[in-house]
């Protein structure tokens, strides 16, 4: 096993497909001769040239709206956001076309399409460059959305969704690119919807994805400390949701805490909660909590921001309400 | 000139647009075509003409104003009429309607009812063929209200830095719903949009099939050859409401002004086409008549007594392979 | 007390604030001479002129933030969306400066904006013309969102809307416009946020809004049939959302079903039930349900988009279930 | 020729953005400034050139390389350089940042992060003087990268059949990040653009502050006098990295490209005119320096000592007046 930052497995699961399969190129803002905004394709133009690593000008609506068109005829585009704040503006093409697109052909087309880039906040990046989109893309049946936590997810799920015949959305995450773990050695893939217990507990279930998991594991370590043991589950894969094993954790703790950076209203973390009040009701021995980004676009200021983001005291609190410890 | 076989094709395939849409329109008004459902009648000189400049393998994208397009791109009567019935047996098995019509197998990429949206598309297509090297072309039509919107802004300039193979045609039938291109566009010459992407133009009659046969070719020769894009302005005229649900005519225009257009009917011009070059045939013409009219009735049959997709259908094609997880209903 | 049609209730509503007060002015694709796709600007343009009352090309992204600019400076632009379908184009505009520019500004700029329009499926307009798209803005602090039912409340609430010096999202359905109902004869406003009981009953809360109300109210009269008597809360006003007028309503029937026309992945249902199992849990004697669109992009044939919608039967299944009838 | 008196307001504007910003990059590294921090240095003469040719009550918007401009249109050092360091007496509160600095009071509206999105903004307050009937004026500054956008697209048909009192300005600094123009755009002179909108246009050095000023002062005429939008592309050059966090020079340009273009500096340059004119006063623009050192200096101090933003902040200035519901934290 090595050890890889979440860049270097990126980048690692791109080289490989494109070495793999020669229908798929990447394309998108400065992914090309600056090596990418945040260097995840560092050297991919220098070894597959320049029909297959292309930079687009600031089109992002056109370019989406190409990757679509270059799926449709069964090229297998990667299309980089360099943040998922500026696929707002292509999310005609991403929820009018890529998401419906197989289902209005009646079947006809598939839609091999990755979409993948920096999703949430970063350092003082303020309201326009910070938001975690999640929920603009699980809300719409034809994507897949996926956002993983740890080097070797990255590497695993990034492969699978390249190989999926569906619309993925691969959200990453600025600060984890530098954060290292093992990674196995050679081909591996994972698929998409098989979730994760990030640890194992038996007090209460966490569930997070991305950058939250990490806050979630510092809580866990601090509770421990205090006596109390939780499981974390990482569903890693947003839509599908692999609610069973959210189902089967929370049959075990009869709790359960959502850490989510997004905004609250009507978050993943909601859907989440619905389903397993829904499903697991009688199971439960307190409500559940969420633990979102505070409802308020995200402010420049440093304090602020952190004030505006989910903190591990924050997941403390909420797992020892839930236990009626506070 | 052109050949007298080709007129008659060109002939046929107008006369075809024209009888299916017409009976589409009685349909629609039986109730056994719903939603929004917008007709082509008038402009089928532009959809026959260009496409007939193509090759089976070359492809071509629409908006929601797509019959005549997939009809002329070689998609059956049956197929096309099926799915405006909303039957299994349409090309996308009732589930997308008279705006998203589609055969993978006549590379016919739709019909889109969000204005503007194929332009991307189309644009991804060209791309597509770079990238592989073929030297297929790709023909995208739109409406003249598309061209005011972003993705066509992005999309020229796209195909112009990249040299794509796609010819863009913009069919200003003058009125975008109940605007005129005067209130919506800044210039009146849509094809001079082409400067600021430093791109071929042609300004065409698109009352006229041979004009838009003869322009159109000589884009797909630029695109084929050189793989470089055009932008192709056809003037036409839709004789029918925006929708079935909208009027003829309105503040926007008398009845009149589209009696006035109906003289210069591109059927007819190339009827008088004909006659001028002694190539006019009356018996020939009539059996072109019946001929449609039995496709067009066939259709109608094969429509009405398809049976509807099953309810599991609704569930289906959604997505391609295997989708863990489970959501709500 | 007149009776009016949705339509003339929305139109009086405009034709009032605008008689009122000249700042305000409405801008959209077909408004003016067209009198409106769905005419619920007839004869506006004859009234107050072509500069209140203006037609745009088709550029979605383009003339809304022609109404953020607008509305920057002191006007109060409605922006017509001729179906939120279309608004999808427009969302950064509205997403990254509508709602974000007050407080980017450290709330020197008011946002007095409304965009309005019609939201959810009509009849076969399939996939991309069908969509209820709440979520996409309810999910952002800075907006407001509006989806009345009613006559009363439509009039009641537009004027509320162009009067609020925040960006507004104000949802409309084409099947309801040609709905009649009461509507007070002269000047009256409804405050946004504040919910309304559309029935009264006992043993289970109905939580609806929109078109989905009067499929909820048709569950009402069946399940009464049957002596099963459901109370209807329709909070319409989505965000800021009347939860306690939800919580007084759970803790009474100590069960709840959300009916919404909309997808249900992370809807604004999702939402709603997460607050009422956060906030009244100890009251719950049933997991909540939610009846939704189905998950599935919208099909075009008559009878499969009968199914992809909630019916009367959906609802009084769910109801049925949460008492444990069946 | 121009005053010797406006020549060296242009001066003393021009040397205040500099050394501004030469302070302001001081500070990011000390870890006083944070997030992304565009800085203008090089392209001083575009805005303060522009900016001067407006009244007061004329509008100016930009994108998120904003303070130039901001400072250019009268706010103050201490409140933007507050704003940077994150301060409750910043402009914006500490809530906006670099990017998104504003002034109601002086009329600049933003600061936007998003590129291009200004340009519709700027687009619907020209609509809004027309509305008034005002002859105000709206300045709207993006990059040569926003040209590509659909925003910029749809706002300039807009302006030109509205007829509305907008001048675009492009500040075409060559590189959208490490993009060299060339790549991102078909054509070349990007002024070319207002053909397809039958707009106005000029094409300007945007090193020469005087013939910046000179050409926005004739669109402002047509503007103001007209309601005439005009569309300039200036010519320019960044001389920094495209923010604080990326290298000045990488593979899109060579250390020699950035200081082969430092020679047509437009501080120098504006120097050698008041040289050739016979202008030119040592002492005078000595005095400038100290000046501006002055207000820097104090602009930092001042942020420096100013309070960070209560934590209630946090939920302010989201909503303008009542707000009911609850919401989750
Ligand atoms: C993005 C978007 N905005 C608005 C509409 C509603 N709409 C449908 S067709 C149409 C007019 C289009 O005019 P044009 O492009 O000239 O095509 P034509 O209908 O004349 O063929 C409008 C406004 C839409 N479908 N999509
Ligand atoms: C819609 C959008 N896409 C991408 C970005 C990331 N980005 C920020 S600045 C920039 C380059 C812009 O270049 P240009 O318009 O020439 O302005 P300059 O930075 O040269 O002043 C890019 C790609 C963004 N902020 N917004
Ligand atoms: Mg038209
Ligand atoms: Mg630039």
């Amino acid at each position: 096993m090595a050890e890889l930052t979440v860049r270097e497995a990126l980048n690692q699961a791109m080289a490989e497909e494109m070495e793999r399969d020669p229908n798929v190129f990447l394309m998108g803002e400065e992914v090309g001769f600056y090596n990418g905004a945040y260097k995840v394709s560092q050297g991919l133009l220098d070894r597959f040239g320049p029909m297959r690593v292309i930079d687009t000008p600031i089109t992002e609506l056109g370019f989406t709206g190409v990757g679509v068109g270059a799926a449709m005829v069964g090229l297998r585009p990667i299309i980089e956001m360099m943040t998922f704040n500026f696929s707002i503006l292509a999310l005609d093409q991403i929820i009018n076309n890529a998401a419906k697109m197989r289902y209005m052909s009646g079947g006809q087309f598939d839609m091999p399409l990755t979409i993948r880039g920096v999703n949430g906040a970063a350092h003082q990046l303020a309201a326009q460059h910070s938001q975690s989109l999640e929920v603009l893309f699980t809300h719409f049946p034809g994507l897949k959305v996926i956002a993983p936590s740890i080097p070797k997810d990255f590497k695993g799920l990034l492969k699978s969704a390249i190989r999926d015949d569906n619309t993925v959305i691969f959200m990453e995450s600025e600060v984890l690119y530098s954060y290292k773990g093992e990674v196995p050695d050679g081909e591996f893939t994972i698929p998409i919807g098989v979730g994760d217990i990030k640890r194992e507990g038996t007090d209460c279930t966490v569930i997070a994805w991305g950058k939250a998991i990490h806050t979630a594991l510092a809580a866990a370590k601090e509770l421990e400390k205090e006596g109390i043991s939780i499981e974390i589950v990482d569903p890693r894969t947003l839509r599908p949701l692999d609610e069973n094993l959210i189902f089967e954790s929370v049959k075990k703790t009869n709790r359960a805490v959502i850490v989510e950076e997004a905004l609250p209203f009507s978050s993943v973390g909601s859907e989440i909660s619905y389903r397993i009040q829904k499903n697991v009701f009688d199971y439960l021995d307190a409500p559940i909590e969420k633990v979102n980004g505070k409802d308020v676009p995200m402010p420049y200021n440093k304090h602020l921001e952190h004030l505006a983001l989910p903190q591990v005291a924050d997941v403390i609190q909420s797992v020892k309400r839930s236990l009626y410890l506070i | 000139m052109i050949e007298r076989e080709l007129a008659y094709k060109f002939l046929r395939e107008m006369v075809l647009l024209r009888r299916f849409e017409e009976r589409t329109a009685q349909a629609y008004q039986q109730g056994k075509i719903g939603g929004f459902c917008h007709l082509y009648i008038g402009q089928e000189a532009v959809a026959v003409g260009a496409i007939n400049a193509l090759r089976d393998s070359d492809y071509v994208l629409s908006a929601y104003r797509d019959h005549g397009h997939a009809l002329a791109k070689g998609m059956s009567a049956r197929e096309v009429m099926a799915e405006l019935f909303g039957k299994v047996t349409g090309c996308s098995k009732g589930k997308g309607g008279s705006m998203h019509l589609f055969s993978k197998e006549k590379k016919f990429l739709g019909g889109n009812g969000i204005v503007g949206a194929q332009i991307p598309i189309a644009t991804g297509v060209g791309w597509a063929i770079k990238y592989r090297k073929r030297d297929d072309v790709v023909l995208c039509f739109f409406g003249e209200g598309a061209i005011n919107q972003g993705a066509f802004h992005e999309s020229l300039n796209l195909a112009s830095i990249w040299r794509l193979p796609v010819i863009y045609i913009c069919e200003n039938n003058r009125f975008g719903m109940g605007t005129p291109v005067e209130r919506a566009s800044s210039i009146y010459d849509l094809s001079q949009k082409a400067y600021a992407y430093d791109m071929a133009r042609s300004h065409v009659d698109g009352m006229d099939v041979i004009e838009v046969y003869n322009t159109v070719n000589e884009a797909v020769a630029r695109a084929r050859g050189r793989s470089l894009p055009t932008l192709i302005e056809a003037r036409t005229y839709r004789y029918r409401g925006h929708s079935m649900s909208d009027p003829i005519h309105g503040h926007y225009r008398t009845k009149e002004d589209v009696e006035e257009q109906k003289k210069h009917d591109p059927i007819l011009n190339l009827k008088n086409y004909l006659i001028q070059n002694h190539l006019w045939d009356e018996s020939d013409y009539q059996k072109i008549e019946d001929e449609v009219k039995n496709i067009v009735t066939d259709a109608l049959q094969f429509s009405d007594s398809s049976p509807e997709p099953d309810d599991s259908e609704l569930f289906t094609d959604i997505y391609t392979g295997e989708y863990y997880g489970r959501t709500h209903g």
